[in-house]
């Protein structure tokens, strides 16, 4: 089977090595051929020293979702050989550093082993220890260069794009570049027969990583107040918001800055002072992870009963508690969906590519304004850290935020007396006032029992009118959160519905499927409360799959509570080991709910997917 | 049971400040404190203040913790937006309201137990970061609301109602804040409002936290023989170290400034602090100083009161960051987005 | 209609001038008269001045349940004349101080006023102010007493009891019951048609707050470490644990204690306190409320997957956030069952009076040591802190604790090597060890990602095996929580299900329902997960309704997603306000589900029951 | 990836202690820190200490929060039991942990982030409790596991790597622990293993909260040109005003007590701690003065060095509850449990 544009291959280093550059400069380069790819960076949570995966696909076809299956590793870290050895998949191929001898029992028959001496490379060309490490990882990008048969003249033009300011590093990066290329092409049969040739696939395209993009979003969308503690993999989030704002929001002439970036002692604190600002009208947020979801809890439950505007980022990642801060996981759908003590209901966006996050930072901040109560936007490490393809950006001069319904100083002045609670419109939401704006718009916002004039109560009744009006309100948001993408195909009787990241698995998956005949209906839910569209995509088909990354189907449970989805008819499919989802994972998943229905004579082998007892 | 506003008295010859508001103007509803409790003479020495220093009332945040003293800001300017968030938050809902409003007057509100029990940790880093605010601790030494048990500022030694013995080391926010490099750290007793006064209104004026600490009696669960925030104890231990006269901006100039002696500090909006007696022992604007003698007259069993430091020299969040003097709030929108050309710029480099 | 031992009244107050001990002094008074009798406290948060109610029902046939139909009410406090005269029943009867006298607008036709110059009686009786405004409210007793025909010498001997240790008070006390007394034997037509007559059917009970009762149990499980911090409803768990603490538990040679309780800065360090000292191999528990569990989210998460025995006492109010704390409500069922980010589930007791509260917190100490994991036992401000009848606690000297799976000295001796998390016994449960035992019992107990040896990992499968096993552990623990209460009746083919302190009103709607023909069988859920008890009863009946207090349908979602109750079948009854549940509240619920399932051709008038939108 | 075990290497004359255990009998899993870092000369100097100390590993607790720093337990002792608990949180488990096993070492180890950031109410609190522990607090004024940000410990104009400079106060977790009544403040370098030995076994002999403040540089972020918190920072501006030697309990009788001008301390367990040279200046039994001197010399530039505070004459948390000797785990539960018989005695009273 010819493999142009169509395989995948992972190096594996050491972390703190530099290697992340060498990693994506190839990433890039093939970007740049106009070749559709995707990375992944599996790295330890560690800052030096331990083992780190760079995972590249290349697919002509668009597919960015991992896979599972090498074709090719380029084994550096000696610390992993073995394993990385022994992963391959048989007939691929393993790049190594040959200047020391590869133990015998580590061969494999059906591999072919690749050895360039790397380091005797390096130390023969370079003199700093620092620097011979560092070009050794640039060494392997050439090698893998002349190994796919990559455009060198791209890679030359990143490297002088890169060290544009450092031009003394320009030759070194060079030179490494050239030592590995001419290795491998002296050496091997070069190009390997997984190889790259030059499409023009990805002209309106960018390589962006979710957190960037949700922070642009940010920015775009007019936050000025920004708190945060830093957690991986959210902190990224925050660094990227703080480049921008110095970029675009610091004052040409005085220098003054258009913003404030309060660093929390804590999340606790992170969230007070999002909605301490959020109650003063400004638009605020922060980007946390699950702990801090966690630690954030009481102040959540109070910014739902006061009503006060805020913006949560979780970028998730495998718990629960401390669990993996490096790997990625959808464990906090629940969570997101009624987060506090008492009854609570929240307003949830699921972005699933950096694109999304750009778009949905821009919405969480409309719809935290417009219904006056916590919103939060849900991605993952995957989505958040790693790079992706997307559609380039785009902004609408004319979007001006929607602050909801905020009484201006005239609207006060011309009424007799403001009371805050109160549900004019029957929709659930009562106008709000700004501090500082005119003597009438004072209220008093509180946690604790209410009325709807805003008056301290321990009365049931007027309790009971304001945490049903709540309810109300919420609930009046579903079909505008964010409608769900549905794709239909001509005789699909069954459904597969995911969300997030698994979004690019999920579509290879159905194309896959379609193939070999199981024909898919598919739905990604992007927001909390649910569209009514999911709702009827639910009605309408016999049987439906839902895809997840946690270990309890949190995405189903959510799905049957709040989407009158039949439990007995909606099957879970999840894989939460810390990868992105695959498509492997599945069909994998597919089938042998399949089988278990009853609906295939054999469920698959060696089942990919974790059964949850 | 909304809350019981008090009726307004129209007098024809009632006292109007320079903003034309009454005294009455300044309250908020009638408070449900218990008859007695310290926290309602610090509200009655709040709106005085406020009234005083001609705030207009919506131009100022008001917020606080949960417990007693965290409806405080209930019964307070009614007319100023207020929040009440959860326990021991306060500081981070204010800083916030703070980032976003730099230029509302920020008052907070609160008690011993939300201040250094659960929210010291918020307490210590709001100092830290200076945030421009009024932050008022009301102090009695026991958690009130929850029915009288010993916060972290009970005295070892303090009884309780029921006959237990605080044997835990207090917590003492003042050698804290000042440990902290609080910028303005006062204490004061709410008996005693000609005491209090000053101390608030110069509280205002800083460019900065300035923090107060309030001993305020509990009359339910520790105004007992053997406490040690009692009316009584507090009464007779009682040590002015630095007490304070404030002159307002506009007095500045007819303000007689002649007794030489005197420590005169000039506060960040025009007006000033005058130190009406600074025995040699004290510095007001030693905070090693302050420390030290605070201590060994606190350990020798004074109530140690006064303007205790102060510096005004200092940047407040805001100088720190770098912010436009324009409240974010109101920065327009146009200023903040960078819109369609910049973004296309910036895709480029994203290839 | 004769109303013997089958009515309520209520008292209204003002708080802190020590109106609960006469309050307490007319219930327990009917208690010793064999009379079965409940009483409710609706306090405000608030220590002085404010209004305050006591709720008294009297009910020979047993039923504990509150009524929100009031047969008398006492109305002492000016400030809520009008809405306590507004409110008593048509036919009822005003007992007030006349004093001064009462507003002609006040006064209802349909109501009998007895005036009562409680006021005049104590200026002319007591000297001292504080002493009038005491006595003037336990005058009200001694009117009530002659109005209900209470026995004068229970009394009697009451006060004799209380103030055994001050006899001067016994005196004023005697004389301001008489005072009240006399006149109302002389001005009325004493005992009303309400009236009481003495019964023996209190014999073998106590009346007993649930806060009370669940220390007893902390104490009788041998639980070594409270730590706390105070929360309204939970607080006065703590304070009996430390009575209980001091008289049983102190050396009697050197006052030595044999407990450590912490108060801590916060809810978060008490959660620490707990997880720590069970780490360490001590029993140890917290009291705390709705915020509490909030705040603790993210130590729960920790002990969930660290597997730290720890038992957390919830003590709902009514949320959320602050939200009212001197209500009750059932609003952290779900959070109970999920509590923290990522995939969490925990085992849930849910005690429904406070024998309940005794027996569950010793066996929560047993659960949590046995499936090594955080326990919540889940009550009410109305089961902790109101005084419940119940049937005196037993105790069984053979019981001792299930200490679960912990190695031995002598064990670890004989074993080679010990590796914490490895499930020998195929049960879930991994045998753990105890610090100071045995150099052989090291573990290192971590947040993060951990294999089944204990070691640190970021490895897939690793990390899998012990999820899925923690999963299939508290799954496995279904069983032996608690099995529910089961009540079935000839010909029911529908199920009321419910949980909590909703017990008694659920059990009293079932026998009226059954006397109209509506024939239900009752279920009431003890434990979570759900025994499987709880799916079967689910499967056998057509209909079920599902009873709770809060806005949401918590249990109901529960039911769903884990007892596999079909969304279809399972109808909310839901009361929310912050008032206990009555029958009433049943009833109505269960009418207006029937109405709109097409089971009754009309709806009950003025629905008591609020309708989530 | 399960931690890698150290291969134990068997060495005929390797000396073994007291309790007959070698020195990498202390040792536990190989760290995985960056080469270089602070942190990892602290695990050592714990580990010799330890060994030195003749501690059965199995009788001590190790416990940590999150950070760089809270995996130092992970590498020293395998044989102790071992908790790495949640951020900034660790104060708590240990105190709880603490409760229940007073017969225990009970070892915490924070990191600055861990401590004075999210952990700051938790770490005064313990303090305040006075829980019977070793407390140290690796200091690098970053948060090294999550790549460099400022922590509460970075001085006003340090530089980050980025080139940041931090205009906030910093909390000096000296200044603080003095301010809330720590029994045992030490402070050292990680770089200066001499200095750290001596101050580590004085602390776990300490009854009660030993504080250590160890400046432990964070050398992939903070090592840097500009960085107060860097080797060559801390090497410079070292001052060492309270050094001390450790005299174990059993060599106490023929310790070399002569040099009568140095202050002893008679610890709780019969060690001694003899403090090498005090200058006048120096106090380390008046907190006060520690207090202030310490912040005037770091003001003037100094990192200030030694057992700076140290009072033995305190009940730690057990003393004061009044706990009995017995740990709570090994008390019998019949002595626990009151029986039927109390009860039916006590359901009385419910009538
Ligand atoms: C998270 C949380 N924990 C506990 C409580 C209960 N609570 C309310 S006020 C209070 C203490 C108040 O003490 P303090 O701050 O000293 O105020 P005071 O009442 O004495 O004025 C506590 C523990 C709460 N409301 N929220
Ligand atoms: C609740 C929570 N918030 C944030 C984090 C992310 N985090 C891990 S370590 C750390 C800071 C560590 O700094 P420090 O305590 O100084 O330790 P160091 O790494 O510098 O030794 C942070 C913020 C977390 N693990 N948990
Ligand atoms: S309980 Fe104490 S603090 Fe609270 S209102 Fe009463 S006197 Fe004031
Ligand atoms: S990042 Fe800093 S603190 Fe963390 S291991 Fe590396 S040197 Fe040490
Ligand atoms: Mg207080
Ligand atoms: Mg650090």
């Amino acid at each position: 089977m010819s493999q142009i544009n169509d395989f995948a291959f992972k190096i594996g280093t050491v972390n703190g090595t530099g290697s992340s550059s060498a990693n994506s400069l190839i990433m890039q380069a093939i970007f740049r051929m106009g070749i559709p790819v995707s990375g992944k960076n599996v790295f330890p949570s560690n800052i030096q020293g331990l083992p780190t995966w760079y995972e590249i696909r290349v697919s002509g076809a668009g597919h960015t979702a991992r896979t599972p299956i090498f074709d090719l590793i380029v084994a550096m870290n000696r610390a992993t050989i073995e394993k990385d050895i022994a992963e391959v998949r048989s007939g691929g191929w393993i790049l190594y550093d040959n200047s020391w001898p590869l133990e015998d029992e580590l061969l494999r028959a059906d591999v072919g082993f690749l050895g360039v001496p790397f380091g005797r490379l390096g130390v023969e060309n370079f003199k700093a220890v620092r620097e011979r490490v560092l070009m050794k990882n640039i060494s392997y990008a050439g090698a893998i260069a002349a190994l796919l048969d990559m455009d060198t003249e791209v890679i030359q033009q990143m490297i002088r794009e890169k060290f544009s300011r450092k031009p003394a590093l320009i030759d070194s990066n060079y030179l490494a570049i050239k030592l590995g290329y001419d290795y491998a092409q002296e050496h091997f049969d070069c190009p390997l027969p997984i190889r790259l040739e030059t499409l023009d696939k990805t002209g309106d395209q960018i390589l962006i990583d979710g957190n960037t993009a949700a922070a642009l979003g940010c920015v775009y969308a007019g936050a000025t107040v920004g708190a945060w503690y830093p957690i991986t993999p959210s902190t990224s989030l925050m660094d990227a918001f703080t480049a921008f704002c110095g970029r675009y929001r610091t004052d040409p002439e005085t220098g003054d800055k258009r913003y404030a970036i309060v660093q929390a002692e804590d999340e606790l604190a992170a969230a007070g002072v999002v909605i301490g600002a959020g109650w003063a009208g400004a638009r605020a947020f922060t980007p946390t992870s699950g702990p801090g979801i966690s630690l954030m809890s009481e102040f959540i439950g109070l910014a739902y009963y006061a009503e006060i505007p805020s913006v949560f980022f979780n970028v998730q990642r495998t718990g629960p508690s401390t669990g993996m801060p490096t790997r990625t996981q959808q464990g906090d759908i629940m969570l997101s969906a009624y987060a506090s003590h008492g009854d609570t209901k929240h307003i949830v966006l699921f972005p699933a590519d950096p694109r999304e996050c750009f778009e949905m930072a821009v919405k969480a901040f409309d719809l935290a304004e417009r219904y006056q109560t916590p919103v939060f936007v849900v991605s993952d490490l995957d989505i958040g850290m790693n790079d992706w393809m997307c559609r380039r950006f785009e902004w609408d001069d004319d979007y001006r935020p929607d602050r909801g319904k905020v009484l201006t100083a005239e609207e006060l002045e011309s009424i007799d007396r403001y009371f805050r609670y109160v549900d004019v419109d029957g929709d659930g939401i009562a106008a709000r006032t700004l501090p500082g704006v005119h003597p009438k718009g004072a209220y008093f916002a509180r946690g604790s029992g209410h009325n709807r004039l805003g008056g301290y109560t321990e009365d049931s009744d007027e309790y009971l009118e304001v945490v049903n009006r709540l309810r109300a309100k919420v609930d009046g948001a579903a079909d505008r959160v964010a409608a769900p993408v549905v794709e239909t195909r001509e005789g699909a009787t069954m459904g597969l519905i995911t969300l997030g990241g698994c979004d690019a698995a999920a579509r290879e998956a159905v194309e896959l499927l379609a193939a070999r005949g199981i024909v898919l209906d598919y739905l990604r839910v992007r927001g909390f409360p649910f569209h009514s569209a999911v709702a009827t995509f639910l009605a309408e088909h016999e049987q439906c799959f839902v895809l997840e990354q946690n270990r309890d189907g949190q995405l189903r449970s959510l799905l049957i509570l709040e989407a009158a989805a039949d439990p007995e008819t909606v099957h879970s499919i999840r894989y939460y080991g810390g990868f992105p989802m695959s498509a492997a994972h599945v069909i994998d998943g597919v089938m042998t709910q399949r089988f278990k229905q009853g609906l295939e004579p054999v469920g698959p082998e060696g089942s990919l997917v974790e059964e949850g007892a | 049971m909304s809350p019981t506003v008090k009726p307004k008295v129209l007098h024809p010859d009632i006292e109007t400040n320079a903003v034309g508001l009454t005294r009455r103007d300044y309250e908020g509803a009638m408070s449900t404190l218990c008859a007695g409790c310290g926290h309602d003479s610090v509200t009655a020495a709040l709106v005085q203040s406020f009234f005083e220093l001609n705030i207009e009332p919506h131009r100022a945040m008001k917020l606080s913790g949960i417990g007693c003293s965290g409806k405080t800001p209930t019964y307070l300017m009614q007319d100023a937006h207020g929040f009440n968030g959860v326990h021991g938050r306060m500081p981070a809902l204010a800083t916030g309201a703070n980032a976003a409003r730099s230029d509302l007057v920020c008052i907070g509100v609160s008690g011993d137990g939300d201040s250094l029990s659960i929210g010291l940790g918020q307490f210590c880093h709001a100092i830290r970061r200076n945030v421009n605010m009024l932050y008022v601790l009301e102090n009695n030494g026991v958690y009130g609301l929850t029915k009288g048990q010993f916060s972290a500022s009970a005295d070892v030694g303090s009884k309780s109602k029921r006959g237990d013995v605080n044997t835990q080391e207090p917590i003492d926010p003042i050698l804290l804040a000042l440990s902290l490099g609080a910028t303005f750290v006062g204490r004061s007793f709410s008996g005693d409002k000609a005491h209090l006064l000053p101390l608030i209104k110069a509280a205002v004026s800083h460019n900065g936290f300035a923090f107060l600490d309030v001993i305020s009696p509990c009359v339910t669960f520790n105004n007992h023989e053997g406490s040690t925030k009692s009316y009584l104890y507090t009464r007779e231990r009682y040590m002015d170290v630095a007490p304070v006269d404030f002159v307002p901006m506009k007095d500045e100039i007819t303000a007689d400034v002649e007794e030489g002696a005197l420590t005169i500090v000039p506060m960040h909006d025009g007006s000033l602090v005058r130190f009406k007696q600074v025995g040699p022992d004290w510095d007001p604007t030693d905070a090693a100083a302050a420390w030290t003698r605070y201590r060994e007259l606190s350990r020798d069993g004074a109530v140690v009161t006064g303007l205790l430091y102060l510096s005004e020299s200092g940047d407040d969040y805001h100088g720190r960051n770098g912010t436009v003097d324009t409240p974010l709030v109101e920065v327009p929108f146009e200023e903040l987005c960078p819109g369609s050309e910049a973004l296309s710029n910036l895709m480029d480099r994203y290839r």
